[in-house]
């Protein structure tokens, strides 16, 4: 029974499935349906819950975020060059070298920009 | 006709089935079950190690040394009532702590825990387990954002920046790897320690890699998201009884995980003096990771958030750059051959 | 088994696909985006181009959809949901329409047209050397190029997002 | 394996989900997400056509490469315009965004 690799870890997915979901609606059945307004209230310290819950944004850290979507394109390409890394001719390892260099600046950008609080 | 087919003939293919080396290794030792008492006994490891630092004994009275106490606490919180706030999304949290644990699992797949013992030995295995450790964020965000409490609102929003902030010098810490080996196949990679564990010449990627865990794994002293003293437990918050389980089991799981990752790639994996069996040296560099991780947040203050990300996207980033180039002097000098598969 | 594996991955391709665009909370909406495109790696997988699933997944679902989801909590901030006004019907008749339409003409004239022989190789998996081989020296240009886009994307994001000091408001605080 | 036209097919059916939700959906958010499946097609058919190709060639998967991340940059753009979009107007419903159209 040669089973491909890929088969094998969507069995193994569907194993913890339906290893971890029954707990779930074990819990799920198992506890009282009664609503409450004091019991469902969300947790605040104690303190009756104050306005909305989704409400103050982080909006400082926005360019992390950016910069995240950016480098992870830009790691995934340098994987591919680390694979053939020893067997290229060092010309072709410049180019990733400029690759990398035209990043810096937006990147410096991004990170001066996310250190300046008044901007967000 | 046929008739239906005789009990004994099920019972013969179902005995063939669960004897078959594949069904094992998926449902019991690299796999399932391996991973659940993995992250169980992690919870008491964690427990008990944060006792000593703190000069108490810990759980004591559930078996021996209270090594039995993970069950007693799974029984507990599966017995628990599930209290989801007023305004939360109840599928959608139990749906996320489902998916979490899925995620946090999924890793073990590609991992050799001994030479050829590994459920999938597949080419692409260390983008596989990134890929798979990359989908962390996007759960926890929902889990903070369906839970409508500003505690796990905020809790999620941290934890979504962390990790993201520090995937990046994560992949990149590794990348020296696989320049030396020219491999994603993490048997290849263990193979090619043989000779000399790579926790030597990429020590620089060792220790990005290593910060870089500790802050995907939210733990002291980057465990922002659920910092007890001002967010409780963080995205957590709202997850009750049964799938506060789940979630809580998910992160000792990712934990496990993390810590075997570590040690396959920098610790030379199985490899190891053969008195022992190599599964059995793996489960102790494994385990010792581990430990020291624990031993990490019993002696740590925590950092600033601002601070932390800071740090992630400068200080590692740059140093991850750095053993990049490092590596590739090596490379260029001639050294490379010596990790060649 | 691959058989099955092709059905049940396109099945979930398109219905989520759809549930991305009929989903009454837009949360949801970007989860069946997510979804819809984790499907799609699994095809790539079955096509033999593992390390672009697992590129896919990464960068898609680990960053694309993540940053929607921020948009969206970001823009639901204020009126806690967004109340989305019921397209008329007409409109979303005319839609299934138009995309039906498109759909059958791309379908036939690309299976009337194709140069390729439907006869594939058995066994075939995406030699990751070759990979990047061809992507520094075939690509490089294209390679160089994409620096370029990333650079600018980042700085024209963050040059749209970012406000002014004349005319900072005040509600976008913290 | 299954013949080559079920992949078309396939990404035809994505495409037309695609285009459907383009022409109907008020959303600027929902209509990202359209452009996101239409781009996510022509994927399929790049990887197919690449696959059931005799030698396959590595050409379709450089492409889908650059498609991805392009993509991705895309996307990143698009959000941003829709954030400066709710902070100008209050709204994300493109048939409100009419001021310039005067």
């Amino acid at each position: 029974m040669a089973l491909d690799s890929w088969s094998l870890v969507a069995i193994f997915e569907i194993v913890v499935v339906i290893t971890t979901f029954p707990l779930l609606v074990f819990g799920w059945v198992m506890s009282a349906k009664g609503r409450n307004p004091i019991r469902d209230a969300p947790f605040e310290s104690g303190q009756t819950r104050l306005g909305e819950a989704r409400l103050r944004y982080m909006m400082q850290y926005y360019p992390y975020l950016i910069m995240f979507v950016a480098l992870d394109v830009v790691a995934m390409f340098l994987f591919t060059w680390g694979l053939v890394f020893a067997s290229l001719p060092v010309a072709q390892d410049y180019l990733f070298l400029v690759f990398l260099i035209v990043l810096v600046v937006p990147l410096g950008y991004a990170l001066y920009l996310s250190g300046r609080r008044e901007s967000w | 006709m046929q008739g239906l087919p005789a009990i004994q003939d099920i019972v013969n293919l179902a005995a063939k089935i669960i004897t078959s080396r594949t069904f094992l290794e998926i449902v019991v030792f690299p796999g399932f079950l391996n991973v659940f008492v993995g992250a169980a006994l992690l919870t008491w490891l964690e427990r008990k190690v944060i006792a000593r630092v703190q000069l108490r004994i810990g759980p004591l009275y559930a078996g021996m040394w209270g090594i039995l106490q993970p069950i007693a606490d799974g029984i507990k919180l599966l017995f628990k009532e599930m209290i989801f706030p007023e305004l939360a999304d109840a599928k959608l949290l139990m749906v996320c702590a489902l998916g979490l644990m899925m995620i946090a699992a999924a890793p073990v797949v590609a991992i050799p825990f001994g030479d050829g013992l590994v459920i999938a030995n597949m080419d692409v295995g260390l983008i596989y387990v990134f890929a798979a450790i990359s989908l962390f964020p996007t759960l926890i965000l929902l889990i903070g954002w369906g839970s409508n409490s500003k505690y796990s609102f905020i809790g999620g929003l941290r934890s979504l920046f962390q990790q993201v902030a520090y995937e990046i010098p994560m992949w990149l810490s590794v990348l020296g790897i696989v320049m030396l080996t020219g491999t994603l196949n993490l048997t290849d990679i263990v193979r090619a320690q043989e000779k000399l564990w790579f926790v030597v010449p990429q020590i620089l990627g060792f220790v990005v890699f290593f910060a870089a865990v500790l802050a995907e794994l939210e733990r002291i002293p980057f465990d922002l998201p659920e910092a007890e003293s001002e967010l409780v437990m963080g995205w957590m918050t709202e997850l009750t009884g049964a799938a506060f389980m789940v979630g809580f089991l998910a992160m000792y799981t990712k934990l496990y995980v993390m810590s075997a990752l570590i040690t396959a790639l920098f610790l030379g994996g199985w490899s190891g003096p053969s008195i022992l069996p190599q599964p059995v040296w793996f489960l102790l560099k494994t385990f010792l990771v581990a430990t020291v991780i624990v031993i990490i947040r019993g002696a740590f203050p925590r950092v600033r958030v601002d601070i932390l990300l800071r740090t992630g996207w400068t200080r590692l980033l740059i140093l991850a750059f750095a053993n990049v180039f490092v590596t590739a002097m090596l490379i260029w000098l001639g050294f490379g051959w010596f990790w060649r598969v | 088994m691959p058989d099955i594996a092709f059905l049940a991955l396109s099945g979930l391709v398109i219905a989520s696909a759809v549930f991305a665009l009929e989903a009454r909370e837009l949360i949801y909406g970007a989860v069946g985006l997510g979804l819809s495109l984790i499907g799609i790696a699994g095809l790539f997988i079955l096509l033999g181009a593992e390390y672009l699933a697992m590129f896919q997944i990464a960068v898609y679902v680990g960053a694309v959809v993540v940053l929607i989801l921020f948009t969206i909590m970001l823009v639901e901030r204020e009126r806690g949901r967004i109340v989305e006004e019921e397209e008329p019907v007409r409109l979303g008749r005319a839609g299934i329409y138009v995309a039906g339409l498109v759909a059958l003409a791309v379908a036939a004239a690309v299976i009337l047209l194709a140069p390729v022989s439907p006869e594939a190789p058995e066994f075939y998996r995406a030699p990751l050397q070759e990979l990047g081989r061809s992507m520094a020296s075939s690509y490089s240009v294209a390679l160089v190029i994409l620096g370029l886009l990333i650079g600018a994307t980042v700085v024209g994001g963050l040059t749209l997002v970012k406000i002014e000091q004349k005319e900072k408001t005040s509600g976008t605080a913290q | 394996m299954e013949p080559l036209s079920s992949y078309i097919i396939l990404s035809s059916a994505l495409l037309g989900v695609g285009i459907y939700g383009l022409v109907s959906k008020r959303n600027a958010i929902r209509l990202l997400i359209s452009v996101e499946l239409i781009v996510n097609a022509a994927n399929i058919n790049f990887v197919a056509f690449a696959r059931y190709s005799n030698p396959p060639i590595l050409t379709g998967w450089n492409v889908v490469f650059y498609s991805i991340a392009a993509a991705a940059m895309e996307a990143t753009v698009g959000l941003a315009l829709i954030l400066v979009a709710f902070r100008l107007n209050g709204t994300i419903d493109v048939r409100k965004l009419n001021r310039l159209r005067g």
